[in-house]
């Protein structure tokens, strides 16, 4: 068993993957102006790079990647490890920050006549950090390393939500930084339970060691309950619409389709990587209760909203619901599981690239049309198509219609719930695929319509061609062959325990 | 026996009584005091507990710069009308938060209990790495986060440039470039400039000291920075020293010279010792000492920055 | 009663206190101060587990008094963070409020 | 040749889809969308050839879909794609409708022929969900407040109708023990499903939205009357049968199944009566086709029905050409309406007989298509109470049918606008057509020369001769019926979802609620206290 804590054959990738984003926010914050942008940019593809030849490795090898850092083995050393869900967010991210990036650079420019303007500075620098956190949380196999990651993330995202200074984008920071401080506080009190029972934090290692002792559950509840507040499920969503609302559209982006599914991605790890042997099936029915209101309730508040932004930050919380469906469906050694899994991260996915590309239509139309209110989008599609479509490719991801990511996830999700005999999780999924189609055909049924609509600005090409392409990916997704769901099961625990 | 065990409980009352009374008092500004107070106290707490280095830590940044902190934005927003003060909860809600949060003090309390005995513990490890291969150090605890998890400290020095980036984010736009105000008094006070001049120099030398020996003994980088950090705040408080512009390359580079050597080396460590953040047996102590320089430097800055506040804010009154 | 457990103990009404204070205090800056008091019974919580782990001839264990310094750090810079957040809304003239502000646009919102 | 059946197969969706991708390329649209009448001649080719050819089976590599065909989808293929290619033609050679109408048009017909050929369920679903949604651009992009609810009412049910299928098709795979797709062996599979009973209800429900089945019914006269006549031709025509191709693949024909068979003619049976009866008090030529819609989707619910409950495996072929019929004629019907619009008022005998055989077909008038579609369903039909029920039925058709006429005749209609110019001349052979051609097919289903003894011909006659009797008396107490709105049950349906509605502001409360601070923290510290009780 020693395997897992030597360093593999391309363990390497792992760390400079990390120590590329670390190095541009060092450099962007020296430097200043317009190297930051530059910077930011220039990183991009090279981060791109690493995270498909990190997930070629893992593919190549079927087994995760390890690197311990100063080869210093755990317990005391902190190992980073690569499997298969980690090479999969790793490219998503990577696209997604890369997409976010291109798209932001006419807003986020730095003036001319000015050597460095606070916005552009502050976002580039955050954009960066906002990765780096996501790397490490996504590789990192220490709770505690994982700690330092998720406040990273959170002091990346809490500038971003008042990066236009407004008021109102003041208070939504503020009561985000505080619930999201509330959230990690809780997180590390569990950190330090566990710590105190087993006297290790590398995750392997405690999956060996855990016992079905109250201490170790008073430990899982705090810290899922900290990272639930992180991901804001329901009824814990109060920072997030107000924050991804008014967050400028390339931030909103990332803040809806990354950031939460970092501290998801954590629970995930919590209990399919630390907690596999304990069974917790009412554990995991509570969560799913919450994931199945969080579909309905946010589906409803989406369906009320007068802002297009907040209609999709609404649809942000629907969405984080379907996550947490895995829990009840794919905890134990069951036939069911591996599809389970195979549709939370097709939903993870899914969710992240229409998600993506709504915000970016959405900052499109906001400027091209000095609003977003969704009653004076009438005959708006007629003079904007192309955001249009985009926002209709996703919304077909978001509806969960064929051929899409969307429609994938939920496919599997039915059937699972349908096999395992826990047929009432198909309830609020079919209730969540409907209230769906009906935000999106308020966005679009006006949209669509024959009135006359004047534009303040034509919005920019370049810009519409990626906000359509991350929609394109998500439609895509609807054609993903079963090596997605080969590559997910790499280092999962429970797969060794299946026949 | 001993009293001590009474005296523990004593500490221990005294403590959760500052504590109440920072949650009870009605007045914010008494309320910031007690707190500062509560830190001092804790810092006692953390000396019974055989943790000289958190107390170091907390007696400089729980007591001392969280202070200052606190005690400025208490001040500032004393004076102002537009603080909520009228939405006073109700008693449901109150008893709902009451019952709820005793529930959680008191399942944690039985938690705390049942800890497992033996317990679990990696001392002895620390103690065989120490005297291995490993670090060469004296204080096990500097062995740990230079080493053993350099990992997290570099990262955790990151949050501190992502916290002073994010300070300086809430500024106005048309400010940026400018210096952070709220140390700036118009007349300096002539027992503060004295104090500032005679207190500095001799602060300076022993929050080196703290990080030098904090190699071998309780100290370290950071309990050094954070003595640095205050002398520097109390000379711009005293008006002996200005606040530097946000902007100032100087500042910058000040402020990531930490993590940027700590990067530095760590990707060296990939070719030289054979995995990134290794050091060299026999040169692991002076790489050690060379980073943890580097990051008193960037603590010193970071500190003041994080407590002067976002650039163009104009003192009230 | 050792050190070790009226440290715990503290720990755990500390965070109580601060869960409470955290809860109902409508400023912002006394919900921080009560953060903070989590903060501390938190760290206080990884000091018993430290104390506990005395051993080879060490009269701690030094893992999670590292832990605990990186935590206070972490922490610091949370308040500095957020306390920046609230001089400037205080700054810009609005009301310091956390909860959500009464909607002063009619809610168009009225599904199809 | 027997290699080239599937290229064939995989030419008639394949060419539509390349047309689809071809409207992407850069200045090609225009041309394309012109073009795209060619698109389903290879279905129509593969539709003639599969009629008689035994069932094929094909996987299509890589994609995992596979294709499937046998007589009874060959038959509602090649109808479907005759009507696509002639009412295509029409349009686009008289007029250039905009690229959005064009497109969904495309789009629909993609869907429309794929479903007929979709051999898994994924496929099937997504040819489905093609068929249904973008037939609303056909008729909704419009500032018309009467149109965009017909849109909103048709996009409700479609979706609805879809998330009952996805479940019922979710279903279907869990209860393949292999998990395969293929809906030959989900098929196989269903019998011994523990999910069997749940499985034939949603599809029930699921494609009787799609077939107007009561009470899923109103959106149908709205619809119908909202749309433009040709697109209400192919939605009424080709569009409707993708329910009917639906029951037709997820209805195990072969197994005896008396309750769901028995409640299936009994609903086939409302239907079809209902329909008769809400269709005579309108006086909208458009509405009142559609509530004929409604009560023969109903007569081929009730031949399932009756298949189920005697486990006829043959009866497939049987109703998919009465099916297949009926898609000729109710398109041919409603170009009627437009065409005898366009020429106004100056009716030449010969049109309105030829309008008169047209509608008479569909109640069963002997020598006419419709009449073999009756025959087609006489195993079905025979004896007992079912034959009672079908003759009635045909009796009501053949009131309904000449109510239609007299509306015809008689109400000024406002469709010539919506009607291209370009069907004036192609009407008498379209209705020709759609009366002679399922002539051509019947060899494939039965035996010819029953159609023309003496008494197939007096059984046929009576009750179409007594049906327009009686809509001839219905006609001189017109005053005293009631007046139903278009699309009856659908207002009560409307207000119940304004009902609905008012629970949005509860939840809206609620949410404002939970999103204040102290209400958020508390509910954070349930949550970690109740999982600790739950894992405890």
């Amino acid at each position: 068993m020693t395997e897992l804590w030597t360093t593999t054959p391309g363990g390497y990738l792992i760390v400079l993957a990390i120590l590329l984003p670390l190095a541009g926010i060092i450099l962007s914050f020296t430097l200043g102006g317009r190297s930051a942008e530059r910077v930011a940019l220039g990183s991009t593809p090279f981060g791109l790079a690493l995270a498909c030849a990190i997930a070629l490795h893992v593919g190549r090898a079927g087994k995760p990647i390890v690197y311990v850092i100063g080869a210093l083995e755990p317990p005391l050393g902190i190992a980073l490890r690569a499997d298969g869900i980690s090479a999969i967010m790793l490219i998503t991210t990577a696209v997604i920050v890369t997409a976010a990036a291109l798209y932001a650079r006419a807003k986020f420019a730095t003036p001319d006549g000015i050597r460095e303007s606070r916005s552009s500075l502050i976002f580039w620098i955050m954009l960066q950090s906002i990765w780096a956190a996501l790397i490490i949380i996504f590789v990192s196999g220490d709770l505690f390393n994982l700690y330092v990651a998720l406040e990273l993330l959170t002091f990346a995202a809490v500038p971003l939500v008042c990066i236009d200074g407004r008021p109102e984008t003041l208070v939504a920071a503020l009561r985000y930084l505080l619930f999201a401080l509330f959230g990690s506080i809780c997180y590390l009190l569990g950190v330090a339970l566990l710590y105190g029972a087993h006297g290790t934090l590398d995750i392997p290692l405690l999956a060996q060691r855990v016992q079905s002792t109250p201490v170790v559950w008073t430990a899982a509840a705090l810290m899922t309950g900290g990272l639930l507040a992180k991901t804001a499920l329901f009824p814990l969503h109060l920072w997030l619409p107000p924050a991804h609302a008014n967050a400028p559209a390339a931030a909103s982006a990332v803040l809806s389709s990354l950031v939460v599914k970092g501290s998801f991605f954590l629970t995930l790890r919590l209990w399919f990587y630390v907690l596999p042997g304990l069974s917790a099936d009412q554990a995991a029915m509570v969560i799913g209760c919450l994931g199945s209101a969080a579909i309905i309730a946010g589906s409803v508040m989406a369906l009320r909203q007068a802002r297009l932004k907040l209609l999709i930050a609404y649809s942000t919380v629907a969405q984080i619901g379907y996550l947490f469906l895995v829990f009840p469906l794919a905890t134990g050694a069951q036939s069911w599981s591996a599809m389970s899994w195979s549709a939370c991260f097709m939903q993870i996915l899914a969710h992240a690239f229409a998600k993506a590309a709504m915000f970016f239509s959405a900052g499109l139309l906001a400027e091209a049309l000095g609003h977003d209110q969704i009653a004076r989008l009438g005959g708006a599609a007629r003079v904007l198509p192309l955001t249009f479509l985009t926002i209709a490719l996703s919304g077909l991801s978001l509806m969960g219609l064929p051929p899409s990511g969307g429609f994938s996830a939920k496919w599997l999700m039915l059937q699972a719930s349908i096999i395992s005999g826990q047929w009432f999780w198909t309830l609020p999924i079919l209730a969540g695929g409907l209230l769906a189609a009906g935000y999106v055909y308020r966005i679009l049924a006006p949209a669509l319509s024959d009135d006359r609509i004047s534009l303040k600005s034509s919005p920019k090409r370049s810009q519409e061609v990626l906000a359509l392409g991350l929609a394109m990916i998500a439609i895509a997704l609807g054609f993903m062959p079963q090596t997605f769901s080969d590559i997910l099961e790499i280092g999962r625990p429970i797969a060794a325990a299946l026949p | 026996m001993s009293l001590l065990p009474y005296l523990d409980i004593c500490l221990a009352l005294l403590v959760v009584a500052v504590a109440f009374w920072t949650i009870a008092a009605r007045d914010l500004f008494a309320s910031v005091v007690g707190y500062v107070a509560y830190g001092l106290l804790l810092a006692f707490v953390w000396i019974r507990l055989y943790a000289p280095d958190v107390a170091l830590t907390e007696a400089a940044v729980g007591g001392g710069v969280t202070g200052v902190l606190l005690i400025t934005a208490g001040k500032r927003l004393g004076g102002l009308r537009n603080v909520g003060q009228g939405e006073r909860p109700g008693f449901g809600l109150s008893l709902v938060a009451g019952v709820l949060a005793a529930a959680v003090a008191g399942a944690l309390c039985a938690v705390i209990l049942m800890l497992p005995d033996p317990p679990p513990s990696l001392a002895p490890e620390a103690v065989a790495a120490i005297h291995g291969a490993g670090a060469g150090l004296g204080n096990p605890i500097t062995a740990v986060l230079m080493s053993y998890r350099s990992f997290d400290t570099m990262l955790e020095k990151m949050v501190l440039i992502l916290a002073v980036v994010g300070v300086w984010s809430v500024g106005a736009d048309n400010a940026w470039g400018g210096a952070p105000a709220p140390f700036r008094v118009s007349k300096p006070d002539a027992p503060m400039v004295f104090l500032a001049q005679m207190l500095a120099p001799v602060g300076v030398l022993i929050g080196i000291h703290i990080f030098w020996v904090g190699a071998d003994e309780p100290g370290g980088a950071f309990q050094g920075g954070a003595l640095l950090a205050a002398m520097w705040m109390v000379t711009m408080m005293a008006g002996v020293a200005q606040p530097p512009r946000v902007d100032a390359r100087w500042l910058r580079v000040a402020l990531v010279a930490g993590p940027a050597v700590f990067l530095v080396i760590g990707l060296a460590g990939g070719v030289v010792a054979g995995s990134f953040f290794a050091y060299p047996p026999a040169l692991a102590k002076p790489i050690i000492l060379f980073i943890e320089a580097f990051m008193v430097l960037s603590i010193a800055a970071a500190l003041p920055m994080l407590v002067a506040g976002s650039p163009g804010e104009r003192p009230d009154r | 009663m050792t050190p070790s457990v009226i440290a715990g103990l503290l720990g755990a009404a500390l965070v109580g206190l601060g869960l409470y204070g955290l809860i109902l205090h409508p400023h912002p800056l006394r919900k921080l101060l009560a953060f903070n008091l989590i903060g501390s019974g938190v760290f206080l919580v990884f000091g018993i587990v430290a104390r506990r782990g005395a051993a080879a001839g060490l009269r701690f264990d030094p893992v999670p008094q590292a832990m605990i310094i990186t935590g206070i750090v972490v922490a610091f810079a949370a308040s500095a963070v957020a306390v920046a957040l609230i001089l400037r809304l205080s700054a810009v003239g609005r009301r310091v409020t956390l909860d959500p502000e009464v909607p002063t646009r009619p809610d168009g919102g009225d599904a199809k | 040749m027997t290699d080239l059946f599937p290229i064939l197969l995989v030419a008639s969706l394949g060419t539509p889809l390349a047309f689809l991708a071809a409207c992407f390329v850069k200045g090609w649209r225009r041309q394309v969308l012109a073009l795209q009448w060619l698109a389903p001649t290879p279905a129509l080719a593969t539709g003639l050839a599969g009629l008689t050819r035994a069932p094929l089976t094909y996987d299509l590599p890589v994609s995992g879909f596979t294709l499937r065909l046998d007589p009874p989808s060959a038959l509602l293929l090649a109808g479907a794609a005759l009507l696509w290619i002639i009412i295509s033609a029409a349009i686009w050679r008289d007029r250039q409708p905009d690229n959005r109408w064009g497109l969904s048009w495309l789009l629909t017909m993609t869907g429309n022929l794929g479903v007929f050929i979709a051999g898994d369920l994924v496929s099937f679903y997504l040819l489905y969900a093609l068929a249904s949604i973008p037939a609303y651009g056909l008729f909704a992009f419009s500032d018309d407040g009467e149109r965009k609810r017909a849109g909103a009412i048709y996009m409700a049910f479609t979706i609805l109708g879809e998330a009952l299928l996805l479940l019922a098709f979710a279903m279907l795979i869990a209860g393949e023990p292999h998990g395969s797709a293929n809906i030959a062996d989900v098929m196989a599979a269903l019998p011994t499903s523990p999910w069997r009973d749940a499985i034939l209800g949603l599809i029930i429900a699921g494609f009787g939205m799609k077939m107007g089945m009561i009470p899923f019914n109103g959106w149908m006269p709205l619809t119908y009357s909202a749309a433009p006549i040709p697109a209400a031709a192919v939605l009424s025509g080709a569009g409707v049968k993708a329910g009917v191709i639906g029951l037709l693949r997820f209805l195990p024909l072969g197994l005896p199944l008396e309750g769901w068979g028995d409640a299936l003619v009994v609903m086939g049976f409302l239907c079809a009566f209902y329909g008769v009866a809400f269709g005579l008090v309108q006086q909208n030529t458009k509405v009142v086709l559609a509530y004929s819609s409604i009560s023969q989707m109903g007569v081929i619910m009730a031949a399932f029905g009756v298949a189920l409950v005697k486990g006829q495996a043959g009866a497939a072929l049987e109703v998919g050409f009465y099916a297949a019929n009926h898609l000729l004629v109710k398109a041919a019907l409603f170009l009627t309406i437009g065409v005898l619009a366009i020429r106004g008022g100056r009716l030449s005998r010969a049109t309105y007989i030829l309008a008169a055989l047209l509608a008479l077909s569909l109640a069963g008038l002997p020598l006419t298509g419709g009449a073999l579609a009756k025959i087609a369903t006489k195993a079905q039909f025979a004896g007992g109470a079912e034959a009672v029920l079908a003759t009635l039925s045909s009796i009501g058709t053949a009131m309904l049918m000449t109510h239609f006429l007299i509306c015809l005749a008689t109400s000024p209609s406002g469709a010539a606008q919506e009607c291209p110019a370009g069907f004036v001349p192609l009407w008498p052979g379209i209705a020709l057509g759609a009366i002679l051609l399922p002539w051509a097919f019947y060899p494939a289903v039965g035996d010819i020369s029953y159609a023309f003894e003496w008494g197939t011909l007096v059984d046929g006659l009576w009750p179409v001769a007594l049906g327009v009797g009686l809509a001839l008396i219905l006609r001189r107490i017109d005053r005293f019926l009631p007046r139903v709105p278009v699309g009856d049950s659908i207002v009560l349906e409307e207000a119940a979802f304004g009902r609905l509605l008012g629970i949005g502001s509860s939840f809206k409360a609620l949410d404002a609620r939970l999103c204040q601070w102290s209400a958020a923290c508390v509910s954070l510290l349930l949550i970690t206290l109740a999982l600790l009780a739950a894992s405890l």
